[in-house]
């Protein structure tokens, strides 16, 4: 079976010449989560958002269901928008202050009718009696419920989900979690989901993608990929998450990284990742290492742990 | 940031701020002022009727000819034949003119203004939602628009246009200059919302341009759209008696505000009575606009604060 | 920096001569014929045709922009380097007659640019401080009616009153600073307050909601979380960003202020540029309505143009942007 | 052992409503005190009245500092105190930083002031401090403006700011909530390092728990308002209390446990300032309430009795 | 003769200020032909062959030699008018004042360079029709100057009353040397008694005595201060004030312009200040043209039907009232009709409305019948007072108002103008021939810039009467003819006299010899202007 989406060399160069996006490739199947994951600034929305096409590819390609939408029209495009959806960050700017929840769900093409906004809303934990409400009248997680409940509406085959938990607090955070697999559950949705957190990328993908500076650094199965990074940069990452137990954070083995991520408009010649790294030798510093496999995923250095 | 669903629920924004104006006293009083001299402007006609005296009949016998047209009487014929007195000179009743001159003012200001706002919206809404090229040829000419000296300019051309249609013209050479200080504010106000993740929620969802200009930001967009009229009328209303005053406002025999205060300026002296009564109506009119613009700024202000 | 402020400067020129062009086209395609008015009485049309030779008035239209542009950058001949051309009426350079009036506008524009400022950003700072008080409410109330004072009425009573009943000040009669100082300062207090008088109130109205936003700053929390003491957080920290937006502002209405407070000077017949602009205006004057034009357009630019840089003198972000 | 600062009873009002009501901390010299809580909980509100920063509020209970009592004490008392003996740092450090001095600027502002220092000496300082924070280059950086400086270096610029008195409290709120993990476990790792060093008593207020078990001796758990629960940490997370703090820890996902099941969420949302529940604020999102439906738990308040605010204590693990 | 003598009170000395609401618009001999610029340069700053006397009342009206020892020998029957200078004329320099410098500025005054003079002269000189002026065309061969003394002019017919035409400054002296072109203007080199110390158009003048004027050789200016500041640019509503409250300097300071209407009230009811008021008739008569070319106006009976429909009385009071003005009842003013105001129709003031709609039906116009009014934006009131006196008999007028700086240009473009205009006309000097053919000689029209017969009035009649009175060459029975014809012309009315206006002033209590002249269009004759003891 074909991959639902395949990402194939995807770049974005913004005006400035910031590299937000330098060269992805990955591919999700359907039913599938993928995460990706990465700090901030390396270029998560940028990739997510070429998807769903609010921005334009600078190059490589998109394959949706089997048909290269790179560059279709906005015509074109416009039936597959109801397959490919997206849901946002801030659950309060990404609602229009100005529309009721029905109005919002429903979507510029009214796709809803009032049963089928209500049907649609309680199957994302809210009733009827929000239907008429606006923006500002909701809690942050209920709000997202209703960022949810839009992208949903048109029976997507693939949501993009940029950063869904992100602004909420923890214990909401977990409400959201769940309903998404639920959802999926249900409809056999596919995922990419962007976090920078990992824990909850953990929580949420099957198979999760690192980024670092606009490329990605290592993808591969979730387990595979916590249990044991090949990238240094990867296991810096994972050795960063505070956990929440003394005991072991007391004695974790934690990699503190130096300095700050390169700027994307100037990044350093060979392995992005080199000026920071640990094990940084001399190739390191002039050839960019590419994807391949490194027991059982893939990884782009030089030097895999 | 958690906000608890009401009680009262399914009040939108624009609603809010009105529930929250209608509990400010400055904004009533603004508006009531307002309503007043609207009613006014509305049944000039029938006021006149009421008073007894048109707009344009000379009295004769309520003026000294022999001492420059004075009018009889101490405050300047104030009192049960002329309501607020007559104009020196020619006699004409005081009272009339002024209700007359309210449809003037308030034509001239409330339209300049309209097509003002209309205009900058546009002009605004695309360049900031569009972007490029489109935005950078916008924004070049609303500054060249704005580096043109508008006073001067609406002197010179007016000084020389011909009197027929002077009211539009002025609603024409007033909104003429204005339009790129709405441009610049809407395009500012479209630039962030362009931003936020509802407007890509929107293309997400299949929403075509128009759509997402008109359905989607613009509403975000009347707020400071609705406080900059409310603020821009009192100052079209200042233009047009400036205007007046340097002599090349609307034409008689169609009386405005400002053209009374230019000829009352004369009389402030001997006939302080003809002098304060446009002053004051241009005074109270400026005054209730502003305070009323001020009141609704306060309202959409989103942290609420009653400064 | 230097080639940024090329660019700047380069724009501004590029602006100008847009305007010029367009004033031009406007004062050519007007109806009144500058030669009919010079012609004077009872002239015939063989004498006005030769009238409007005798002023150029018969080539076509881009011949006389392109001798009047290169007239301002190189000047022609009798009429020396920045030649703005002659005036119709005065039979003088137009650039003479505006240096001739630039010193009453500079001085009127000045004074009560210095009055406002100074008024109207100490009301505004006492009245964001304050927030909510009964002197803010007062303050503000005050400023509120006197912005909505039309300039002219603020003039006739400061006459009526000041001059006419109390004799304590002299009418307005420009005496040049330099030959003496008393008399020019006394003289012009009356424009100035009327000028200072409502953009003093807008200031003010500008300079509070500018400051209450400021002292709502994280960093002015920072500043109080170092122990600083108010007077310092208030000045040091909150005025010098809540003032930021006031200099944009005051750049803008002192630029288009130094072309002329028509009304100002008008009312008070005060013999600035504001003055001169209204005779050219009735007097048909194309050239020196043309000139005027242009040097307002000059000062406004001019001073968008320096807002900018001072902006960036104050805010390192732009700086270095 | 006496305690640095001791909080009692803090009541903060403001005109929409009271936004903390009955808070009690203690903090020790060279050693870190927690606080966690959700978003709206009320941790930068109590934070903020011990350094006596709140201007439109009614503070009330007691705080006593180094055995004096804050509350009530003259503006500036405050002051002095303020920056030189205890100092705070905030969670967004770019509008936390004035953006038109230099960063020298500011750190030497507060030197200036309390240590009298001549402004050379200042700048001496400054640099000194940068070098502290792991700046590098700080001398050519001192004159640097704060949006010259990436996220993680202008925190460590107002972790400078704040130490540049040598404080004896230093207050932190959230500070690497606006930061990458990797960012985050440099700034907490510096945090810590100058605790070690200096011996100062630090409140760590964030609503990571993570990022409390990483650095926290005793953790203050707070929900609407109010502390729910305050113990030492290692009991906190082994063995919670309350069941709100039971909840948090459920419902935080775990890279480290594996992740893929289901989280254990709390339902409902966080009470509103002005409308909060009557009884155990918590109660409409209990899960021993939903449980036992016990009477009280709608109707009374709970006290917070030996680190504790639940009518049934023990019931959460 | 000797020095006219100065006013009792007035004393040699002081600070004159003239307080302006304007600026002067010529002051170039050449180009200087509206009241009261001429009456200032002609008084302080040039000299004329011929000038009219510095006193009151009808004395005023007559002519005296200036820079001439007659008034002017006829010869030639007329046609050749010779002229002596005095001995002892100087200009500011000391440089002595030739005959030929008078005939090098008449020549600059056909200059296309520099137009807007009188040209009373352009129209009689011989070989003045093609000339453009000394600087392209050389020399104008009909003035001669046989030596540095004498001037003779050589005409095509025969003028009469030529020696008024030299009263005028075109026939005063500008050297070649010192000519500056359109610069003169701002620069006058003088031969009369002051000369300009400093000029900054719009803003200030300064006089000061001409030490090398002679008053042994001047029997008509006084020059009494010494030192004239003229001051522009003010509101005219602020030098009323000034003048009323008479405080400090304004003491000693007269305005230019005529007092605003509005300020009567103030002057009038305060007897110390009405003392200082001056309100002589002017010369000049406001009227209403009609365009006698185009329908309704072309039909005579309609437009004479309107001379007795207008309320004129109305107009007066809207104008500042008696005042303002007498009631026109012709169109030569008062001076120019022996002193006496001349009434042909006996319109009452307020108009004779059954009358007017008798002539209406009798002309065959049906009303309401919709007419144009042309005004300028000053007359606002003024055209709305017409405007209602003619809704009484079925005429609907509207009002279309112009500044006053295209006013001319646009009434004056006879493609242009259709309907009615108000308009005025002023004498230049006392004669009918001031009057009557500027307004109503069918061959004067112009396409464009016409400005005297704005009626477009082309009367055969008209035009053979004033030929013949032209020929007349006694001024008096010439005098009696003008008076005749304008009565004749009334029947025809092309226009309608309106008001013959006064002009209005005020002086500071420390001025002396202020009168209004009757040639000066009531202005202070400045020749005798001085400060009081
Ligand atoms: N419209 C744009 N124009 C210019 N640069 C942009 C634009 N959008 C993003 N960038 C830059 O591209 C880079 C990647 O941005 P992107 O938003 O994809 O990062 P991200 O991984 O989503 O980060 P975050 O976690 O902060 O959301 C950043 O350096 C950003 O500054
Ligand atoms: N100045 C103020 N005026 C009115 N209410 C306030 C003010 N400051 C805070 N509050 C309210 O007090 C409550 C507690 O706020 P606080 O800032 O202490 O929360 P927090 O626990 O720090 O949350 P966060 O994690 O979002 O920083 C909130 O409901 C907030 O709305
Ligand atoms: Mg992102
Ligand atoms: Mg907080």
């Amino acid at each position: 079976m074909s991959p639902l989406l395949d990402v194939n060399d995807l770049r974005m160069t913004f005006r400035g010449g910031v590299r937000a996006v330098d060269g992805v490739s990955f591919s999700v199947r359907q039913g599938e989560t993928l995460g990706l994951v990465g700090e901030s600034g390396c270029g998560k929305s940028t990739t997510g958002r070429m998807i769903v096409r609010l921005l334009e590819p600078s190059g490589g390609q998109v394959t949706f269901d089997g048909r290269d939408i790179t560059h279709v029209s906005r015509r074109r495009l416009l039936p597959l928008r109801g397959d490919l959806q997206m849901v946002f960050q801030d659950p309060f700017t990404s609602l229009n202050p100005r529309r009721t929840a029905a109005q919002i769900i429903s979507g510029p093409r009214r796709l809803l009718d009032r049963d089928g906004t209500i049907a649609l809303l309680e199957r994302v934990g809210l009733g009827a009696e929000h239907a008429d409400r606006y923006p500002h009248e909701f809690s942050g997680g209920q709000a997202q419920r209703i960022g949810i409940a839009r992208a949903l509406a048109s029976r997507p085959k693939l949501v993009i989900c940029d950063e869904p938990v992100s602004a909420l607090d923890v214990s909401i955070q977990a409400q959201i979690v769940n309903l998404l697999r639920k959802l999926q559950e249900e409809e056999g949705l596919a995922y990419v989901f962007i976090a920078h957190d990992l824990s909850v990328v953990a929580h949420m993908c099957d198979r999760v993608a690192v980024m670092y500076l606009g490329r990605i650094v290592e993808i591969g199965d979730r387990k595979t990929v916590y249990a044991d990074p090949a990238h240094p940069y990867t296991r810096a990452l994972v050795s960063a998450v505070p956990l929440p137990d003394p005991d072991l954070e007391q004695d974790r083995e934690r990699i503190v990284l130096l300095g700050d991520p390169p700027n994307p408009a100037s990044p350093p010649a060979g392995c992005t990742f080199n000026p920071r790294c640990a094990k940084a030798q001399n190739i390191c510093r002039q050839e960019a290492p590419v994807l391949r496999l490194v027991r059982g995923r893939q990884a782009a250095c030089h030097f895999p742990d | 940031m958690a906000t608890t669903p009401s009680t009262r629920s399914g009040r939108s924004p624009g609603r809010i701020a009105f529930d929250r104006l209608k509990r400010d006293p400055a904004a009533l009083f603004g508006a009531s002022i307002v309503a007043v001299f609207v009613a006014v402007a509305l049944g000039a006609p029938l006021l006149t009727a009421l008073s007894g005296w048109d707009v344009q009949t000379f009295d004769k016998s309520a003026i000294d000819r022999s001492l420059g047209g004075v009018p009889y009487g101490d405050l300047g014929g104030i009192g049960a034949e002329h309501w607020l007195g007559v104009e020196p000179g020619t006699g004409r009743d005081v009272f009339a003119r002024i209700v007359y001159g309210a449809r003037v003012s308030l034509l001239i200001s409330v339209a300049a203004t309209a097509v003002t706002v209309v205009a900058g919206t546009v002009i605004g809404l695309v360049a900031g939602y569009v972007g490029g090229r489109t935005d950078t040829i916008l924004c070049r000419v609303m500054d060249l628009v704005m580096s043109f000296p508008s006073l001067i300019f609406m002197l010179a051309l007016l000084s020389v246009a011909p009197d027929a249609n002077r009211v539009l013209l002025l609603i024409a050479i007033m909104s003429m200059f204005s339009w790129p200080y709405v441009g610049r504010i809407v395009r500012g106000q479209a630039l962030s919302l362009k931003h936020q993740e509802f407007v890509d929620a929107a293309r997400v969802g299949g929403g075509r341009a128009a759509h997402i200009l008109f359905k989607e930001m613009l509403p975000n967009i009347t707020g400071p759209i609705l406080v900059y009229t409310t603020l821009a009328i009192p100052a079209n209303i200042g233009t047009e008696a400036a205007l007046s005053f340097l002599g090349v406002g609307v034409r008689p025999p169609t009386p405005s505000w400002g053209q009374m205060l230019d000829d009352s300026l004369k009389w402030y002296q001997v006939v302080p009575s003809y002098f304060i009564v446009p002053s004051v109506c241009l005074f109270l009119t400026v005054l209730a606009f502003t305070l009323l613009g001020d009141a609704l700024r306060d309202a959409l202000d989103p942290r609420g604060t009653n400064a | 920096m230097i080639l940024y402020l090329g660019k700047r400067v380069l724009a501004v020129a590029g602006v100008l001569l847009v305007i010029c062009a367009v004033t031009f086209t406007i004062f050519y395609v007007l109806p009144t014929d500058p030669a009919v008015h010079a012609c004077g009485k009872t002239c015939s049309s063989e004498q006005i045709a030769l009238v409007r030779q005798e002023m150029g008035l018969d080539r076509p239209i881009h011949e006389q922009f392109a001798a009047y542009v290169s007239g301002i950058a190189a000047g022609r001949d009798g009429c020396a380097f920045p030649c703005f051309g002659y005036s119709y009426q005065n039979s003088l350079p137009v650039w003479d007659l505006l240096t001739d009036r630039m010193a009453v506008s500079v001085s009127l524009a000045l004074g009560a640019a210095l009055l406002w400022l100074t008024v109207g950003v100490l009301i505004g700072v006492a009245s964001a401080l304050r927030k909510g008080s009964a002197l803010d409410r007062t303050l503000m109330a005050g400023t509120l009616a006197s912005a909505s004072v039309p300039v002219y009425f603020t003039a006739m009573i400061l006459l009526l009153v000041l001059v006419q009943y109390l004799e304590f000040l002299p009418y307005p009669d420009y005496r040049p600073l330099t030959e003496d100082p008393v008399g020019w300062a006394t003289n012009l207090l009356l424009p100035w307050v009327t000028l200072a008088s409502l953009y003093a109130a807008m200031y003010a109205r500008q300079t509070r909601s500018s400051m209450i936003e400021t002292m709502g700053q994280p960093y002015i929390r920072t500043a109080r979380a170092k122990g600083l003491h108010e007077r310092t957080v208030v000045t040091k920290h909150g005025m010098r960003s809540a003032l930021t937006p006031i200099v944009t502002i005051f750049g803008m209405d002192l630029g288009g202020l130094l072309a002329g407070a028509v009304i100002t000077e008008h009312v008070f017949g005060l013999p600035g540029i504001g003055q001169l602009t209204y005779d050219a205006i009735f007097k048909a004057d194309q050239p020196v309505m043309l000139g005027v034009t242009l040097l307002a357009a000059f000062f406004i630019t001019v001073a968008n143009l320096v807002v900018d840089l001072v902006y960036a003198g104050i805010d390192p972000r732009v700086r270095y942007a | 052992m006496t305690a640095l600062l001791q909080v009692t009873d803090l009541r903060v009002t403001f005109a929409a409503g009271t936004a903390v009501d009955g808070v009690s901390f203690t903090a020790h010299q060279g050693r870190t005190l927690g606080i966690v809580g959700e978003s709206g909980s009320g941790k930068s509100v109590s934070s903020l009245a011990v350094m006596g920063l709140h201007r439109n509020a009614i503070v009330e209970g007691s705080i006593v500092f180094d055995g004096e009592e804050l509350v009530g004490a003259s503006p500036s008392r405050l002051r002095a105190l303020r920056g030189s003996r205890m100092s705070m740092i905030f969670q967004d450090p770019l509008s936390s930083l004035h953006p038109y001095y230099t960063v020298g600027e500011q750190i030497a502002e507060g030197y200036r002031l309390h240590a009298k220092a001549s402004r050379r000496a200042a700048r001496e300082r400054a640099v000194e401090m940068l070098a502290d924070v792991g700046i590098p280059s700080p001398r050519a950086r001192v004159a640097d403006y704060p949006h010259q400086f990436s996220g993680g270096m202008r925190q460590r610029v107002m972790i400078a700011m704040a130490l540049v008195c040598e404080p004896d409290l230093l207050i932190a709120d959230e500070p690497t909530t606006a930061l990458d993990v990797t960012i985050q476990a440099q700034i907490l790792e510096l945090i810590k390092k100058i605790q070690e060093e200096r011996g100062v008593a630090v409140i760590m207020i964030t609503h990571d728990l993570g990022v409390v078990a990483r650095v926290a001796d005793e953790v203050m758990v707070m929900y609407g308002g109010a502390p729910v629960e305050h113990a030492p940490a290692r009991q906190v997370f082994k063995t919670p209390g309350h069941p709100y703090t039971r909840g948090l820890l459920d419902s935080i996902p775990r890279h480290d446990l594996g992740g893929g099941g289901p989280l254990q969420a709390i339902p409902g949302s966080p009470p509103s300032l002005l409308t909060p529940p009557q009884g155990c604020r918590f109660h409409p999102r209990c899960p021993i309430y939903a449980r036992a439906s016990a009477e009280i738990c709608a109707t009374e308040r709970p006290a917070f009795i030996a680190g504790l605010a639940c009518h049934y204590p023990g019931a959460a693990t | 003769g000797g020095t006219a003598a100065p006013a009792a009170d007035a004393a040699k000395g002081g600070t004159l200020t003239i307080l302006s609401n304007q600026d002067f618009e010529h002051l170039d001999p050449a180009r200087n032909w509206t009241m009261p610029q001429m009456d200032f340069g002609l008084r302080y700053l040039y000299r004329s062959l011929v000038t009219f006397k510095a006193e009151p009342g009808a004395a005023s009206l007559e002519i005296v030699p200036d820079l001439a020892t007659t008034t002017g020998e006829m010869s030639d029957g007329g046609r050749t008018w010779t002229f002596t200078l005095k001995e002892g004329l100087k200009y500011e320099d000391g440089s002595p004042i030739k005959s030929a410098d008078i005939k090098y500025n008449l020549e600059r005054s056909f200059a296309p360079e520099l137009p807007g003079g009188p040209n009373y002269h352009k129209s009689v000189l011989v070989g003045a029709e093609k000339y453009t002026g000394p600087y392209k065309d050389g020399e104008l061969a009909s003035i001669a100057t046989p030596d540095e003394k004498t001037i003779v002019f050589k005409l095509k017919r025969q003028v009469a009353e030529f020696p008024y035409y030299t009263t005028l400054p075109s026939f005063s002296p500008v050297p070649k040397a010192k000519d500056t072109k359109e610069q003169y203007d701002n620069r006058v080199f003088s031969s009369g008694p002051y000369k300009i110390e400093t000029y900054s158009r719009g803003k200030e003048m300064v006089l000061v005595r001409n030490e090398h004027w002679a008053s042994a050789t001047d029997t008509t200016r006084q020059a009494l201060p010494e030192k004239i500041v003229v001051k522009q640019g003010l509101r005219q509503s602020v030098i009323d004030d000034r003048l009323i409250a008479d405080q400090g300097e304004d003491q000693t300071a007269v305005t230019y312009a005529d007092v605003n209407g509005e300020s009567f009230a103030k002057i009038l009811n305060n007897p110390k200040v009405r003392s200082r008021f001056h309100n002589e008739i002017r010369g000049c008569t406001d009227v209403i043209a009609m365009n006698t070319q185009k329908p309704p106006f072309d039909n005579a009976k309609f437009r004479l039907a309107l001379q007795y429909a207008i309320d004129k009385e109305a107009y007066q009071t809207v104008k500042g009232g008696p005042a303002a003005g007498e009631i026109a009842t012709a169109y030569l003013p008062p001076a120019l009709s022996g002193g006496t105001p001349h009434d042909t129709l006996k319109v009452p003031p307020t108009g004779d409305i059954e009358r007017a709609k008798q002539l209406i039906a009798e002309s065959g116009v049906s009303t309401p019948v919709k007419v144009t009014l042309h005004s300028s934006t000053g007359e606002k009131n003024a055209a709305t007072a017409l405007q209602e006196s003619l809704k009484r008999v079925g005429v609907e007028v509207e009002i279309n108002s112009y500044d006053p700086s295209v006013y001319y240009d646009t009434i004056g473009d006879t493609s242009k103008f259709e309907g009615m205009a108000t308009y005025g006309w002023c004498q230049d000097y006392p004669s009918g021939s001031s009057f009557i053919p500027m307004m109503f000689d069918g061959r004067t029209i112009t396409k464009r810039g016409n400005s005297g017969n704005v009626a477009l009035f082309k009367d055969k009649a008209t035009m053979d009467r004033i030929d013949e009175i032209y020929a007349m060459t006694d001024l008096k029975a010439a005098n009696q003819a003008w008076v005749d014809l304008d009565a004749q012309i009334m029947q025809k009315a092309p226009m309608i006299p309106l008001l013959w206006e006064r002009k209005p002033l005020l002086t500071g209590s420390k001025v002396a010899g202020a009168f209004g002249h009757l040639i000066w269009s009531g202005q202070f004759d400045y020749a005798t202007l001085g400060i009081k003891k």
